[in-house]
């Protein structure tokens, strides 16, 4: 099984989350965070002073997935992330790494079965 | 002696007067409030600066022209200081002008979370400068409507401004609303409308009671003298009668939505108590307590069907509801004055909020129109996605909490 | 002359109830926002609708039925309009209404975050319909408890309602948390408890300060009369009295915690203020500033104690300590009266808190077991455990905010 | 009958302080709710509690010694009740007292963030007993100076306190500010200015919400007297007046910091709509309108400079800008008095300027090293780092909310 | 060693600490997230409009533990997190991956002393 | 590839970001967590009643690098995040684990390249 973390711009959870369910992805587990990247802070005016403000609010997505889904799924992100369907600075980041066991606490199933 | 007696009359009128206007000042707050809990967290510094500029332009452009247009007397409240036959001018001025401000405080909500900061303000230059103080003058001034026919030879009445406040501020307000369109993401592609709920419930709820509370001074200074039995029985019956309706609005609107839906929806309830109270102001000198709560509870559930009728059917994105809680109701309110006011006729109403709303309408139409092609009302698509806050004021309203 | 003269007696009076009514409204605002900043945020649209809500319900049954009840006059306020002596009388209903809903609003703080909403207004209903109006008439209103004694005859006086709203408010919460039950989580196994702290402390303190302010119109308009001058003076010495209790019970408060537990604990240093002003209320007209002072600062002390003990002996658990402050300490200030008041006894003080209590709580106890019975009072543990909220409003107050 | 008369001149005199009074104590919870909304949250709750403590000192200090050493009559306002010539003595103290609190909140923003709260309290009672007093006896209290010389001799007038209440509190804030030093974080090891963004604008807009409104009280009970035909058109004059400068302040801030930054910025309307408060404070009764709003927006303007330039220049680190808009403003409001009113002499408010000043900033001075001596005045580098809020109330303003 | 990521229902929090405490669990970090899952999510009311929020509060606990303890944990979870005891729709999950190393910053440790 | 994952005091961010930009890191992922561990929590106070808060408040930093990274980076995150030089309880941990993949949605990019 694996595990994928993806960046995305919060504006755009509900369509990754919809397109997701759409190739059949049923858990997700999303966090509110915030970005530093190539994607540059905007400036804040607070009494008279500037300052920037260096990370950016982003949503991390996590979602477990079975082998071979990755492609699928990593695609899906891809596509449904995209600003303006072609890609603008600070669209995020997809990271894949390996995950080795899953358990549903409920039923106590472990594996793909319990994703 | 008998000098003294008339100055102290004089002193009660004038105290009363600079009371009550105290109240309705505090009701700047109330909108300010009211507003920023409606919106979402990510535009709230921006409705905040517009409601203390909102306030701090109407009551510039009203002293400058403003109240000489509605009353005459001079532009610059020339030699206001220091006159007045039964009360102070100064204390009249003050009174007055806390009244255009609320009806500017209207518009703000219903262009809320969209719009740009300095195109409302002009708006707010020529509304609260010329628009308001015309049909002012037409009305609480006596003139003849564009020197044609005096609206109160037709049995027209409106008691603190039903009609010439709220429903002029409603009127203004769907302008901008019909000029501006609906936020991004409001509507989806098949019509549907999406809730997009305000950040902080406590706040609206403030808002709501200290627009009730400025409301009596906003009611009960209407009636314009306090120092006679007569007076104060009217002043006392106006609190009485403002309170009932509030009272009648938020239980009808909260057992209407439970009936409806299933659930106590807080929003409605406050909505309901803004509905009751503009639903009593044409007129809440004549109606007994009773009736007053009755006709408070009409506007409670008059209020509850337009919001979502405007919102669901006619597509009008009104974030705060103000549209339905002064426009729709302000009319309701203007039709029920006959009821319990032989004085004052059916026909006279109608003819009256027809007059009010087509020239507020019109001369906003137009002037939203004018400042749409001059500097643009609406910020870009980027800007609105990440708050106007960032965009126009650069800072936001809750620096520290993490939010959506 | 003399009649001009009479009525701007009658004007001034007048314009005093109104004022010092409109001051006791805004208290709504107050508990309102006391509550909401002292329940989790899971439960803060609910207390929000319950108290606009209760307002709403208190206006509208002491109009039909409970001001009759008190005083007399009539259902529906039968002909109040244009009446009255030597003020307005619909100033003075307006007045009384205010008091009927701060009494109402005590209880809904006690029975915070596990309360059906319906359930509460049920009993609101009768609470603010018959069972304060009932202890009101034997007291404001002179009749004699069931007939029976005059509790005046014993030498019984409360200003402006120490126990007669207060303490009543106290009993008829107390009555509530004990069919009600603790919030889930508040008692551990082994009996000890757990401190559950409200959401927001800025919301809790306006609210105090708004009660502060309302307590102005509260005890300043229980003088009842203004225009001469020695009413003016009692007026004067009520508020300068009012102001230094509720100084001296912040000051009294935040020492004590600040020696018992070495932190200046802000819930206390607000409980503090309300206590002494639930303390002086019951006689801010005879003490001087500096015995006014005293008998807060004693309220002050006390309630931190009571706050303590409630919880952890009694296991009553109140989450915004409503029973201390206005239970135990309207009791105080009933009890302190004859020190500075030679017309009131010692014995009359405790007889009219008994007759107060023991129907206002018991009267309560029953009303709450019969809703009890009907309808339920408390919500599901599932709803409980995700906030009343969502269950009965339907709608988060912060509904932005990252919360527990 | 004359009698009759005189009294109701008397009540009505009374009455108007009592609500003037009411309307300055609610300043109290303006200062509260916008320190509270301008500091960090991890230092809310403590602000809190200083607001309310140092209102209950105030009251408390002054009541035992403070009005007597400022207008005589007696310590604990011995025999106050039931006097007074033209209205209650009562009545006064009252109004009076919301004053010396108004000076003391002044303090509380500057050292926000970083002061430990019981040095703070101690400084209050001296302050608020002592030091605010003695500059009063010589100015309001017509005292000579140190028994030297009288300011009114020179054509020392300051209305309602721009000098004698704000530039006062500023003082001893600079005062206090200059032994505490900068908060941790503030300024950089290059000397750069760091911006400590508020943490909820709503709370800071309803504070100078609040205050604005609390100002008509400040300014309009500073006629001290009502009852005649002259007093009544000069209270609706400060009303009026006070509305526009305020008004003036907001309009300028907003346009200045629009051309200087290109953005709307919140905070500096704020400190604008305050500006313009204070800068009429020393002279309400004599501009025309128009006069007062441009007294107000010169008001707006100097507080961005003075923010700026303490902040970068000086590096006076002022969490919430207090000795800009109180001090430096404080001080134009003292010179514009002689622009309208020829009984007032440039030089004489010059010297009555550097009285205060002088007076109250080396008092403080030598207080504040006193407190540091015996107590120290700042908490530990790691309690800063963490909010004073727990180190020194022990709870977050804010429990739920995930916070920086 | 292992990273143990669990998601719970939040008001199971303290029930979970005070379980791991017990097995001898030192450290534990805790994230606010939002679960999309079977569970479905509650409906809102606002002005009149209802409107279905899809994700639910849930904690996120990440948990570092070595490799021999792995079991043991998780049944600890398994059983604290359960619902009532016997186990409810959106109970939550428990992945499993791998750990490579790990730093004390305060000292410098490194490897499963650290933990 | 390899995640870096730091736990760290939150007044030390500014810092760790800056020392990070130095040494050529060009992303990172920042999340307010709440961490349990040897560092015991604070005592508050609620109307009378004391009580322990057990979580701190703390930083989750989440930094993808290519493998060669990982020393300086760890050495990097070590010297910034430690109290006064030196090192105090519940400075916090870094952890170390493998990474697959990444893509850059913007570009579709992958690999090293993409972080
Ligand atoms: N190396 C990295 N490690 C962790 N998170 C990263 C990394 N690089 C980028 N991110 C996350 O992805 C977001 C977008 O990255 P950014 O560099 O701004 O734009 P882009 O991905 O379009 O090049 C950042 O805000 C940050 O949250
Ligand atoms: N495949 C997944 N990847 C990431 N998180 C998941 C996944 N499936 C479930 N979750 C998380 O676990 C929570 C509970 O899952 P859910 O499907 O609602 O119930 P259950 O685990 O009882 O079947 C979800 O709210 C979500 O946060
Ligand atoms: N085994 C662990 N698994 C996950 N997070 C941990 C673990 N141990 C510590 N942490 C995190 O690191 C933080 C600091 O750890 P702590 O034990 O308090 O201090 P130190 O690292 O100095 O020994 C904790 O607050 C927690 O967030």
């Amino acid at each position: 099984m694996k595990m994928i973390t993806a960046i995305i711009k919060p504006f755009k959870l509900d369509e990754v989350r919809e397109a997701l369910s759409e190739i059949g992805v049923s858990g997700i587990t999303a966090t509110e965070v915030k970005g530093f990247g190539r994607q540059k802070g905007h400036t804040e005016l607070y009494r008279g002073a500037e300052y920037t403000v260096d990370f950016l609010p982003k949503v991390k997505l996590e979602i477990a997935i079975s082998a071979d889904q990755v492609d699928s799924v990593v695609e899906t992100i891809s596509t449904a992330a995209k600003s303006d369907g072609e890609g603008k600075i600070g669209d995020g980041k997809i990271f894949v790494s390996n995950l080795e066991q899953v358990v549903r606490i409920r039923t106590g199933e472990t594996g793909a079965v319990a994703l | 002696m008998e000098n003294t007696i008339l100055e102290m009359q004089f002193a009660i009128d004038t105290f009363y007067f600079l009371v009550m206007g105290a109240l309705v000042m505090w009701m700047a707050a109330g909108f300010s409030m009211l507003e920023a809990g409606l919106v979402r967290s990510k535009n709230t510094t921006e409705i905040l600066t517009k409601n203390i500029g909102l306030f701090a332009i109407a009551c510039t452009t009203y002293m400058v022209y403003g109240y000489d247009l509605m009353y005459g007397g001079g532009m610059l409240l020339d030699g206001i200081s220091g006159q007045g036959d039964k009360y102070s001018n100064a204390a009249d001025f003050f009174f007055q002008v806390v009244f255009v401000a609320t009806a500017m405080s209207i518009v703000s909500g219903a262009v809320a979370e969209r719009m740009k900061l300095f195109a409302f303000f002009a708006f707010a230059v020529i509304f609260t400068g010329i628009i308001y103080p015309m049909e002012g003058a037409w009305t609480w001034g006596s003139e003849a409507v564009f020197g044609l026919f005096k609206l109160a030879d037709y049995g027209f009445a409106d008691f603190a401004g039903s009609g010439i406040v709220h429903m002029a501020g409603a009127a203004a307000a769907l302008a901008g609303v019909l000029v501006l369109g609906a936020r991004k993401g409001k509507y989806n592609k098949d019509g549907s409308s999406n809730a997009i709920p305000g950040s902080n419930m406590p706040l609206a709820t403030l808002g709501t009671f200290i627009l009730w509370m400025g409301w009596f001074g906003f009611n009960g200074g209407s009636v314009l003298a306090m120092a006679s039995k007569e007076s104060a029985n009217a002043v006392a019956m106006v609190f009485l009668n403002t309170n009932a309706a509030a009272a009648g609005g938020v239980i009808a609107a909260l057992l209407l939505v439970k009936i409806l839906w299933g659930k106590a929806d807080l929003t409605m309830a406050l909505n309901g108590a803004l509905a009751g109270l503009v639903a009593i102001t044409a007129g809440p000198d004549t109606p007994s307590a009773l009736v007053a709560t009755l006709i408070g509870a009409v506007g409670g559930i008059l209020v509850v069907f337009s919001i979502s009728t405007l919102d669901r059917v006619f597509k009008i994105d009104d974030p705060v509801g103000a549209i339905s809680v002064h426009g729709v109701v302000g009319l309701w309110g203007l039709l029920a004055v006959p009821l319990t006011n032989a004085d004052v006729l059916f026909t006279g109403q109608l003819l009256g909020a027809l007059t009010i709303f087509v020239w507020v309408f019109g001369a906003s139409l137009a002037l939203w129109l004018v400042i749409k092609a001059v500097m643009g009302v609406r910020v870009s698509e980027q800007e609105e996605a990440e708050g106007v806050d960032i965009a126009e004021c650069g800072l936001h309203a809750y620096p520290e909490f993490t939010v959506k």
